[in-house]
Order: C-alpha cells, then sequence, then structure tokens
C-alpha cells in the first residue's frame, strides 16, 4: 500500500514543513544561544587574555543548553495532538520514523548553532585557527546532544514537570561531549593538534546514531504502553 | 495469505488490583463490526489499543490472519486506521496538508479534495486546522480513515462532538465499508444504526468474561 | 585516650568525616526497616479487617 | 526474547521474600561484626601514615564507600537489564530499593573525601578526577530518582526508569574517561596523584574487611528495603495472608546495627 521509503519522505517533508510553518520556534533555540555567550564576558571579564580563556568553554555550554532548550518541542505536540499514537501504527519500523524526526529536528534547531558559532567566536577572540576545530566539534557533537535528549524527552514524555526533569536526565550525560568539544578548541589555541578530540567525539557520534533512533524509539513505546 | 480475520482469545487486563476486563474472545471476518460498549474507564480504550497491537494485555493472545501480532503488529498495521480521541492533527497545517502527509498513507491530491468534498469540508480544506471546530477537525480524521483504505477500523469514539448530519453520514460510510469486505471496532455512547448485524461486547464488569 | 581523639592534630576530621558516614547510613538503615515494618503492619490490619 | 511465565514472577517473589526473612537477622549481626573490627583495625590498630599522619584514616570510610557508590549503580543496572528483558518484578523492586541507597554512599564518598582533602589541599572542595567523576555519578542517582518519583503509572515506571539507568550505565566510563583526561589537562602543579598513600598490608585488611562490610550491609539495607516493596505489592496476595497468619515474620526484621 504505501512503500517504506515512501512513508519517510512524506515524514521528513512534514517535519520540515512543520519546522517552516513554526520558524519562529526554530529561532528561540539561536537567540537564548547567543543571550547566553553574552552572559558570559558580563559575567567573568572582557579582557582578550581571560575571554581566549573560557571563550570556547562559553560557546560549548551555550550551544549545548541551547540543544537542550529545543528538545521539549519534539514530542510534545505530537503526543498531545495523537499523532505519536498514529506513527506506532504505521507499518514502518518506529526507529525509521524517529531518525526521520530527529533529523528534521537536527536540521532545524542543530545545524544553525554549528553555522552560528564560528561569527561569535571571534567577539571572545578566539583566533581563525580554531574555528574549525569548533564547527567540527559542533557538527559532530550536537548529534549526540540530540539524541541523549531525544531518548530522555522520549522517556518524560506527557509527565507534569516534563521540562526540569527533562534537564537534570540529561545534563550529567552532556559532561563528555562537553569536554571533548571544548578540549579540541583550547588544543588548537596550544598550537596542538584537536585530532584525539575529534576523533573522539566522531566515535559518540557514531554510536549515538546508530543506537539513537532504535533506543527512542524503545522509549517512547514504554512511555506510550 | 489467507483471508482476513481478527481473532482474541482470553484477553484479561488489571491496573493495579483493579480488574478490568478478562476472558474476553474476539472474532470478526470481513464484512462484520463490533460494538463495545461499557461505562466509563470499563477498558474500551485499552481493549481498542490491544487490538490495535499498541498495548499488551496481561494475558491471551491476538491474531490477524492467523498470526499471533502481540509481539510483531508489523503486518496487522499495514491494513489498519486507528481513531483514537485525539484527531492526530498540527494545528499549523491545512486539512489539505494534514491528510497529504500523514504517516500512514500516500493519496492523490484529488482523492484529498474528492474526500474533502465528500464529508463536507470543502471551506475549510485550505485553513489551518486550528481554526477548525472540534467537529470539523473529527470529520478531517475521518477522512484519514476512509484514505487509508484499511481492511480494519478500529475506532475510538468516532461520533464526538459530530453533529446529527455527520452521524449518519458516518454510519452510510461504515456500511459501504463492511459491504466490500471490511471489518470493524468501534466505541460510541450514541446508538449506532449498522445496516449489517453488528456484534455487541460490553465491557462493564459484572457482564464482562 | 585524648591523644587518641586528637589523631595527631586532625581530630576534626576524621571524626566529622566517620560522623557524617555513621549518620548517613544509620538514616538508611532505620528508614528501611521503617518501611518494611510500616508494610507489614498496613498487611496484618488488612488481614484483621478481611477477617472480621 | 521475552520469557512471559508469570508463574515465574509470582514464584520468585514469594520465593525471594521466604529467602530474605530467614538470612536477613543474620546478615545484620556479620555486617556489624565485620565493621567493627574494620573499624576498630583502622582507627586503633593501622600504623600511622608517615607522611600525612592520622588524617589517612579516613580512607576506611571514603575508598569503601567510593567503592560502594559505583558497586551499588552496577547492581542497579543489572537489575534494570534483567527487568527490561525478562520482567521479573522482584528485580524492579530491588533496582528501587538500591537507588537510594547507592547516593546515599556517594554522598559519604563525597563528603569523607573533601573532608579529607582539607588537611593536604586546604580546600575542602578540589576539582579532582575521582571526585568529581563521583559529584556526576551522584547526579545520574538523582536522574534515576527523579524519574521514578515523576511517574505514577507501574507499568511505565519500571521499564522507563530501567532504560535511564542503562543509559546511565553504558556512559560511566565515557563520563570517568573524559573527566579523568580533562583533569590531567587541567592539572596544577600542586595537587600530587599520590593522594591515596602506598597501601602496605596492615592498612589494606582493614581496608578490605570495611569495603566487604558496606557491601553486606548495603545488602541488609536492600534486602530490607524490597521485603518491604513486596509487602505493599503483594499485600491481597494468598501466601502473604497466610505467611501473616501463622505469623512466622518476625516483626522485628533482624536487628544489626
Amino acid at each position: 500500500m504505501t512503500t517504506l521509503n515512501g512513508i519517510l519522505i512524506r515524514q521528513l517533508r512534514r517535519e520540515l514543513l512543520l519546522a517552516y510553518r513554526r520558524r519562529g520556534d526554530a529561532l528561540t533555540p539561536l537567540l537564548f544561544f547567543i543571550i547566553v555567550i553574552t552572559l558570559f564576558p558580563l559575567g567573568i571579564s572582557p579582557e582578550k587574555v581571560l575571554l581566549q580563556q573560557f571563550g570556547a568553554g562559553a560557546l560549548w555550554i551555550a550551544a549545548l543548553l541551547a540543544s537542550m532548550l529545543s528538545l521539549q518541542r519534539l514530542f510534545t505536540t505530537d503526543h498531545g495532538n495523537g499523532v505519536l499514537e498514529q506513527l506506532l501504527v504505521t507499518p514502518c519500523p518506529l526507529s525509521f520514523l524517529l531518525a526521520t524526526k530527529l533529523m528534521a529536528h537536527w536540521l532545524s534547531s542543530g545545524l544553525p548553532l554549528v553555522f552560528l558559532s564560528p561569527l561569535l567566536a571571534e567577539p571572545f577572540g578566539l583566533e581563525w585557527s580554531t574555528y574549525p576545530a569548533l564547527v567540527a566539534g559542533l557538527l559532530l557533537g550536537t548529534p549526540v546532544l540530540l539524541i541523549i535528549g531525544a531518548i530522555s524527552a522520549a522517556l518524560t514524555v506527557g509527565l507534569r514537570g516534563g521540562g526540569l526533569l527533562l534537564t537534570l536526565l540529561t545534563l550529567p550525560l552532556y559532561v563528555p561531549v562537553l569536554i571533548f568539544g571544548t578540549g579540541a578548541v583550547m588544543a588548537v589555541s596550544r598550537g596542538m593538534s584537536a585530532a584525539p578530540h575529534l576523533s573522539l567525539l566522531g566515535a559518540m557520534c557514531l554510536v549515538s546514531l546508530t543506537f539513537g533512533p532504535w533506543l527512542t524509539a524503545l522509549a517512547l513505546k514504554i512511555s506510550l504502553d | 495469505m489467507n483471508e482476513a480475520r481478527l481473532l482474541a482469545r482470553g484477553l484479561a487486563v488489571s491496573r493495579g488490583r483493579r480488574q478490568l476486563f478478562r476472558d474476553i474472545d474476539i472474532e470478526l471476518s470481513s464484512g462484520d463490526a463490533l460494538h463495545v460498549t461499557g461505562a466509563n474507564g470499563s477498558g474500551k480504550t485499552t481493549l481498542l489499543r490491544i487490538l490495535c497491537g499498541l498495548t499488551q494485555a496481561d494475558s491471551g493472545q491476538v491474531f490477524w490472519r492467523g498470526e499471533n501480532y502481540g509481539q510483531s503488529p508489523e503486518p496487522l498495521h499495514g491494513e489498519l486506521a486507528y481513531l483514537s480521541h485525539h484527531n492526530a492533527l498540527y494545528g499549523d497545517l491545512t486539512a489539505r496538508e494534514n491528510l497529504a502527509l500523514a504517516p500512514a498513507l500516500n493519496p492523490t491530491p484529488a482523492a484529498i479534495t474528492g474526500i474533502l468534498n465528500r464529508l463536507s469540508l470543502k471551506a475549510q480544506a485550505d485553513l489551518p486546522t486550528r481554526v477548525l471546530s472540534q467537529g470539523q477537525c473529527r470529520r478531517i480524521a475521518l477522512c484519514r480513515v476512509l484514505l487509508q483504505q484499511a481492511t480494519l477500523w478500529v475506532l475510538d469514539e468516532p461520533l464526538n462532538s459530530l453533529d446529527s448530519g455527520s452521524q449518519t453520514l458516518l454510519e452510510s460510510l461504515l456500511d459501504q465499508h463492511l459491504e466490500n469486505g471490511g471489518m470493524a471496532v468501534l466505541t460510541t455512547h450514541q446508538p449506532l444504526s449498522l445496516a449489517g448485524a453488528g456484534q455487541i461486547l460490553c465491557l462493564d464488569s459484572e457482564v464482562a468474561g | 585516650m585524648i591523644e587518641f581523639l586528637n589523631m595527631g592534630g586532625y581530630g576534626a576530621y576524621v571524626w566529622s568525616a566517620y560522623g557524617i558516614g555513621f549518620v548517613v547510613l544509620l538514616a538508611n538503615v532505620r528508614s528501611a526497616r521503617a518501611y518494611y515494618r510500616k508494610q507489614l503492619a498496613r498487611a496484618i490490619a488488612r488481614r484483621q479487617d478481611s477477617n472480621t | 526474547m521475552r520469557i512471559w511465565l508469570p508463574l515465574q514472577r509470582l514464584v520468585s517473589a514469594r520465593y525471594f521474600f521466604e529467602f530474605s526473612s530467614r538470612i536477613l537477622p543474620w546478615l545484620g549481626w556479620v555486617t556489624l561484626l565485620i565493621l567493627l573490627t574494620g573499624l576498630g583495625w583502622g582507627l586503633f590498630y593501622a600504623p600511622t601514615d608517615y607522611q600525612q599522619g592520622e588524617s589517612y584514616r579516613i580512607i576506611f570510610i571514603h575508598v569503601p564507600s567510593a567503592w560502594m557508590s559505583m558497586f551499588a549503580y552496577m547492581v542497579m543496572a543489572g537489575c534494570s537489564a534483567i527487568f527490561l528483558i525478562w520482567r521479573i518484578r522482584i528485580m524492579d523492586l530491588f533496582a528501587t530499593s538500591t537507588a537510594p541507597i547507592g547516593a546515599s554512599f556517594t554522598l559519604i564518598a563525597l563528603a569523607t573525601g573533601s573532608l579529607w582533602g582539607r588537611p593536604m589541599w586546604g580546600t575542602y572542595w578540589v576539582w579532582d578526577a575521582r571526585l568529581t567523576s563521583e559529584l556526576i555519578l551522584l547526579f545520574l542517582y538523582f536522574g534515576v530518582m527523579a524519574l521514578r518519583a515523576a511517574i505514577d503509572e507501574p507499568r511505565r515506571q519500571g521499564r522507563a526508569v530501567a532504560l535511564l539507568t542503562l543509559l546511565g550505565v553504558v556512559n560511566i566510563p565515557v563520563i570517568h574517561f573524559s573527566v579523568e583526561w580533562w583533569n590531567t589537562l587541567h592539572q596544577p602543579a600542586s595537587i600530587t596523584k599520590a593522594a591515596a598513600p602506598s597501601i602496605h598490608l596492615s592498612m589494606l585488611i582493614p581496608l578490605l574487611l570495611m569495603a566487604l562490610g558496606f557491601t553486606l550491609l548495603y545488602l541488609y539495607m536492600a534486602l530490607q528495603r524490597t521485603q518491604g516493596a513486596i509487602i505493599e505489592q503483594e499485600i491481597d496476595s494468598t501466601w502473604l495472608q497466610e505467611r501473616l497468619s501463622n505469623n512466622t515474620i518476625e516483626t522485628e526484621g533482624g536487628t544489626g546495627k
């Protein structure tokens, strides 16, 4: 009746159309990202030598918090209007549908962070040489952040106070990504290569991409049982 | 591919220490309709969700075309249209977009327009569904069920917020579905007059099982 | 004895460390057994109701 | 894949209850004995450390509790895996009982760690790799307990918390590695790695005794709490009512420390 990739393509088109209709929503995590970054110099110090010390950390912490903010949008609307239930009743395996959904969500919330961060790195006195490490780190790191967050979001879907609980569940698991992401930029700024950090981030990214959709599907089936 | 039959044997579910129902047996072949009745909270929705393979009964099995689908409901899902209390519509998308991009179907634009006209939703076709009334949204959800051309319909309170005109329309749609070999399991509080001899299953505890 | 309590000048740290450990573990033991007894009492009360 | 044996689940609840009612009193006394000897040995008998003087004696509570905080999480993850796969209700109850105990051991490890660091490093909290990992482990415990508290339906609660626990246990080595690596990068020269003194026999024995004592204490508390959970869950079951009628259950439930 309907081919597998027919369903997936339609799912992707629907997610992107929704993101487009709701593009105001996609802006909020980016604005949040910018605001959080500007807090760091205000809170710590505007001097260049200090900025260079905590610039990478500030960028990564802001990216991490911004991606967590957008997690709440992931399942709450679909749970509320009953679309999640319909996804469970399609012949196509849930993990494929969720993989498409997560990809669409990453395109609308993760990728913009990756492109925005070099523009904001400059005020932090990060030299040009560190930009590739920053962008590569975010490119590999944001999918990991998204998938860890998606599993927690699936576990807490429909719970009262789910938003706050979501942050408590995801933040401790974000620590390795933060450490290696920031480490990559700091390594380059010290003249060392960022290869070890990026390869570790890459490994985490691969593991998350292979097991993430299946685990999210399992978590959703538990929540919607 | 053996012929379409829905079978349930000895279904039992309890929530905490309260037993909702037990020893429920269901047998539906093409052209049959099962009308599940019972007070609120008697487990009607849970039974429907079990039949859809969305949840597991505490004990008992469910078969579709002779295959037990308790663990792997994918084969059934290819031939199932499920309408729950929610209409599964996005408020930001228009009725047409919701139907065009719904998860389980691949209708042509002409089919969408046809079905929307048939359920007198012509004027609302291109409005975001958040501005429509509950009754109109329910009819759009019914359009989705029709477009799916599924063998088995599982409808949870399909008449919710429908006016009497739409109710008679739904009855005729159901009759037509049953005539060309379809099956349906539905729950309603209002009386439903179907052409064929529909089976009745009451879930109130003193009667059940 | 005083010498022992003094712990070579580190008495404050050593004893507060063991104090915290003792308090937290004791609280855990007591709460586990209180929970057990509470459920037992409920079960016995439930049985008496059902008998009478 | 799922072995759906309701009988197996029922039996295991009852068998588990019988088993632990029998061993609990003994376990309580044995734990008390081991803890007292270990404590006595460590505090009185073990020689003074040439480098740190008497403050090193805190290791007899810090190291075992740090070890227990990890051990408890691993046991909880094991129970969660078994519960997710075979749906044995006891495993869920045991994992539920383990969480607060594991969190308590982590708290003790953190408190005693900072108290031990104070005389040497002059500050209560030092961003040392072990203490930082321990802190993150505490957050994982809080996450598990918070999710369990947030979900009311028993059907969803057990499996959701089990999945979160497994997600956590997979991440623990990654977190440890990254924090270790992060620490070596930012390691200020002053804090020497040799915080733990070279253990020789007369110190090792009390340490192992305390570790064994803590393990048994954890088992005692977890079994006791699981007993309560079994009664709560099986309150209307016939086998429990029989047990109550011929009141073979001691109301004391074993003494212990």
